[in-house]
């Protein structure tokens, strides 16, 4: 492979953050709960690591990335503050938001990150925007836009794939395949078990790969990335993954024991960190240390969330009027 | 009387009318394995078949369009829109489809479809998640719009919007789902358009829907030795019954809507409207409406809360009011 | 071709039928403007006639029909009465929607005529309801939903054909591809040139065919109904086509010279007349028969609209409650 | 001055607003190569060519999210959706979307759109090409509301909306386009928020917008020997001159609302409401709203004129509301 060392374990040092915040996050969630306090939609995004790291080793800070409900991967990998995403849940006035927006609103414009959505779909045309100014303005900038499977079945996507072919915008369409929406099987939603028919049918590429091998999620991504930065175009990637965890917080586990044990057999996370020991690329110790470098990361982003001060009720109306 | 939950009385007024009726469909995300995020219904698949509970794909306009269209064709779907902010998705199908198409066609073709959503805050889903679009479905002609606020209404009225021979939103509220309540063992329905008061009083009629009504009714309490307030739950919105809140308002001469959705431009307003134009003589002070804060619903729960009437604010409305 | 002489003769007279019909309400339109009365959006169909008249020739009266702001023809063929879709295009109580629907909202639902629409691609979500019921009372009724290929770029269609192919629905759609929505040309809103790929991509077979050919088109809708009836499910059906006159009453020709040239070469009326004359299916005399019996129709349907009764104004309130 | 057109005002806003920053681009159907169905857009293409004049196919979501987009990034996008009718087609983009980024981001974003579009009755296009939405954009916080009746307001109102840093619904009636008015030669600007007084009186304040301040104009010189009419224009109803409004009724004691939107749960409610909640002590009679009958529009020539306030039934509502 020719990614650099250096490139290849901080993919692994985000795969792992990813894993690390879901878990601290569950717990500060659990916490409010003990406090009778119900801290709104959580979203895991277990087992999906390997495609927003994949996906955002390409982009610069300049470049716009357009989430999901299921978005503190995406933030993540995108370059966000880890501790201010953590107040965020917690609603702080630190939070990465303000506090206003939550786990689905994680706004950080800065770095290009232009927000989750609470409408599944709701992204997919808004993405056209960022990827528009780039090319209205000769910036060679590239918008990627996230959405699940479930999402695919929204019409204003493929409103959104329309335009994009047609006006050729830089935008890189990534739908995560992860074969369930909420309770609902991909099975009845999708009459076809690819993507990338509809892509082609718009006159795009349609990219399908393996979402739980951060390498080939890299190489499609790279190859998507490239097309839209040098003119070329729009491009769809489906990346077929899975999540560890039930659709959120609140909704009990829905999906039988089996299909749960194959897909964590296949968990990115080993597999990317197996495959790196294996040729030597880190070694046993450095992993480790990796690990024990996240996890401290981690508390204190949990302890930081925990210690910040909420917004004063004084301030409802702040923020509403530029 | 049985003492059920909300959630409960919707899913025994879905079977009981899916019993009686072959008809009567279910349409709508995650309701069938799962029986509805919010369990409405649950048990209906194993009861009725995936021919009668058809889970969709996340398609909101095409999945209200086949409603409707199947209701034009003569079966009575009852439709799930799991957030009624996601209403937003499926506007053209609501309000320029469902609303208009009797009419359009000089009343030959009919469209027997309830559209049960789920509105209001406080479980900190932010924005997107905890809106109330009452003002906007009554401002359209052509669609009837329910909001209950208890399990024997929730039943009854669900019931009758099942039977009606037009669109009707029925509007639940996210947090009233648990909340308990007595209902008859028997068959009963209760009638769109009939108001029904919570609390007698005398001082000030406070007109309230949905989870608002309770916490007047706690706020009522509150004050009970300064003011006699009566509480009035319209439980429908369209058709209103103005009768029964203009009777109240001339017999205390004051008047106080509580909303859920945002004070400008909700459908308390119109009461207003509607009150003074009616028996503006009758009024000793003020008609007020108290609502939510006009701005989009804050993540961060101790915003969430001040944003939103509380018993509190409520309380502190009606001394306003009954000044 | 394998269809009787009596069937193919009620084809050729639905067509001059369809194509009659906007000349007289274009006459009664121009009408309304000298009374300085404007009568609100015309739209002709004058050019798509073997559309409408080649698939409706396989549906019977208890099919349906969804149809679209140029429905004009959908109606005719699908039986509707001449006079009173007159009658309605100038807002009499003896109008086909009692004079409250108008050009674009014709309704016949007593044969399965279940109205235009104002919004472009508004009958195409409304079209799986029909089928649905079908489906769902185990009926062999089929439902067909008309629409052009401007309303092929909104999401509610993609969204349409998605649960028609699940759920494998008794509903034909059929794309009206006229190369134009209103000012905006098919190379402005399709990147892609034909539809079925499409189709395709959610599972469903789709058919590409010479609308200005009605035994063509005869032959394809006859292939996607007797699958719909069969329990086989949705096709999608494109037919390219092309309306002689601008968009509306109102919009300027904006369409070049030598374009409209070329389409009117390929008049779809000209093209079937001539050929049942050359294969003797019907002679010169019968056709100017037929010609004079259809213009007698038109005739007495233009006074019976002229004479009838504008509603009466304290009628505004009926019809909105069932 | 110089007497022009509306549309002629409209199309001299747009212009000058892209010469003066490059970041201003036009998103819709039709408004290139033709100019707009209504020609609001007429010579841009040729006098700022494609790039920054975007036909788009027919889908007002994707095209309405990508102006919220590009608007996130920095573009100022001045869309039109051809008939407030088919706003329902993207409601998600306006209402969940274009009006809730900047309070979500807690003020990271900011959405500088101009939504443009036009609206109300009067040519015979049936339900659905003839309704009037302000009131569901003037509900949901997060959006201004522009609502001009003279081609002085238009093109004034329309500079300032483009400048503004908030996405503003601008919102025109297709019966005004040809309507002459006088604008100064030099460039000027109108504040959203700030009420006109189109003419001043002494016994009844008339609140009205949009087409429906023509038709008040005229009942009022109808009345003139029986009743001295203040009509007051807010030109935007979010944000709104209260102030204005609020000063008149102290002066005349009496309040009648002219809107051609729906009566019911229109607009007209929400100024009865704050104007009863402001100065309720000063109306000698109840506040009216007149609005148009609450029906889908019916196609027939003579059904329509009747669901429509006319010069004589706002007269009407004069006399009713200064008796
Ligand atoms: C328009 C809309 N409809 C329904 C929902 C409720 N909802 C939230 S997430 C979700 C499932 C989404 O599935 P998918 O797009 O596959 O994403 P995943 O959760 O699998 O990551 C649903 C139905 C919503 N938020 N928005
Ligand atoms: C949602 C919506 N957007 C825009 C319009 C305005 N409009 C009416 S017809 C039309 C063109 C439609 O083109 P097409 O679907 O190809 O049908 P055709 O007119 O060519 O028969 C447009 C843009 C509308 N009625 N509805
Ligand atoms: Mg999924
Ligand atoms: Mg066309």
């Amino acid at each position: 492979m020719d990614i650099g060392r250096d490139e290849l374990r901080e993919m692994l040092r985000l795969m792992i953050t990813i894993r690390r915040f879901e878990l601290k996050a569950q717990e500060l969630f659990e916490e409010g709960l003990a406090r009778g306090q119900f801290l709104g939609a959580l979203h895991s995004y277990e087992g999906q690591e390997a495609v927003a790291v994949g996906v955002c080793a390409h982009l610069r800070e300049d470049d716009y990335v357009l989430s999901s409900h299921r978005g503190h991967g995406h933030a993540i990998a995108k370059g966000a503050e880890v501790r201010r995403m953590m107040a965020e849940l917690l609603g702080k006035e630190t939070g990465i938001s303000r506090g206003r927006g939550g786990s689905m609103h994680m706004f950080a414009p800065g770095i290009g990150l232009m927000g989750g959505n609470g409408i599944v779909g709701g992204g997919t045309p808004l993405a056209l925007g960022p990827a528009f100014a780039a090319q209205y303005r000769g910036t060679d900038q590239v918008t990627v836009c996230f959405f699940g499977e479930g999402a695919a079945a929204q019409g204003v996507f493929h409103e959104s794939l329309n335009l994009a072919s047609l006006w050729e915008l830089p935008v890189i369409y990534v739908c995560e395949n992860n074969l369930w929406a909420a309770t609902t099987p991909i099975a009845d939603a999708w009459p076809v078990q690819d993507l990338a028919p509809r892509a082609e049918a718009f006159g795009m590429p349609g990219l399908t790969v393996d979402g739980n091998d951060v390498l080939a999620v890299h190489e499609a991504a790279g190859e998507a990335v490239d097309r839209a930065r040098g003119g070329g175009g729009p491009t769809l990637v489906e990346a077929k993954t899975y999540r560890h965890r039930p659709h959120c917080m609140v909704i009990p586990e829905h999906r039988d024991e089996e299909e749960r044990e194959k897909w964590h057999a296949r968990d990115p996370i080993p597999r990317f960190e197996g495959r790196l020991l294996e040729q030597g690329v880190l070694s046993d110790i450095e992993v480790a240390d990796l690990r024990t470098e996240i996890d401290a990361e981690l508390e204190e982003a949990a302890d930081f969330a925990r210690e910040s001060e909420l917004p004063g009720t004084e301030t409802i109306h702040e923020h509403l009027w530029a | 009387m049985r003492n059920v939950t909300f959630v409960r009385a919707l899913n025994e007024a879905i079977a009981e009318e899916m019993e009686r009726d072959e008809s009567v469909v279910l349409i709508g995300e995650d309701i069938a394995d799962c029986g509805g995020v919010f369990g409405v219904t649950a048990g209906m698949l194993s009861r009725f078949g995936r021919e009668r509970v058809r889970q969709t794909p996340i398609s909101e306009a095409a999945f209200t369009g086949l409603a409707v269209g199947a209701a034009m064709a003569g079966l009575r779907p009852v439709s799930e829109i799991m957030y009624v902010d996601f209403a937003t998705t499926c506007m053209d199908q609501i309000l320029n489809q469902a609303a208009k198409l009797r009419y359009m066609s000089g009343g030959q073709v009919s469209v027997p479809l309830v559209i049960r959503t789920q509105q209001g805050g406080g479980t900190c889903e932010a924005a997107q998640h905890s809106q109330n679009f009452e003002a906007i479905f009554a401002h359209v002609p052509g669609l009837k719009v329910a909001i209950p606020a208890t399990p024997y209404d929730a039943k009854g009225l669900l019931k009758s919007a099942i039977r009606d021979d037009n669109p009707v939103m029925f509007l639940e509220h996210k947090l009233l789902y648990e909340e308990k309540g007595d209902i008859p063992r028997e068959e009963y329905l209760i009638p769109l358009g009939e108001a029904d008061v919570k609390r007698e009083g005398e001082d000030l009629t406070v007109v309230a829907t949905s989870l608002m009504v309770h916490r007047a009714l706690q706020a009522a309490e509150a004050v009970a030795d300064e003011i006699s307030v009566e509480v009035i739950d319209p439980r429908t919105l369209v058709p209103l019954d103005l009768e029964a809140i203009v009777a109240s308002v001339r017999k205390t001469g004051r008047l106080l809507v509580v909303q859920e959705a945002w004070t400008s431009g909700g459908f308390g307003s119109e009461i207003v409207r509607r009150v003074v134009d009616e028996c503006f003589e009758a009024l000793k002070a003020p008609p007020r409406v108290h609502g939510s804060a006009d701005v989009p619903m804050p993540f961060s729960p101790p915003l969430e809360q001040a944003v939103v009437p509380s018993a509190e604010t409520i309380a502190e409305a009606m001394r306003t009011a009954a000044a």
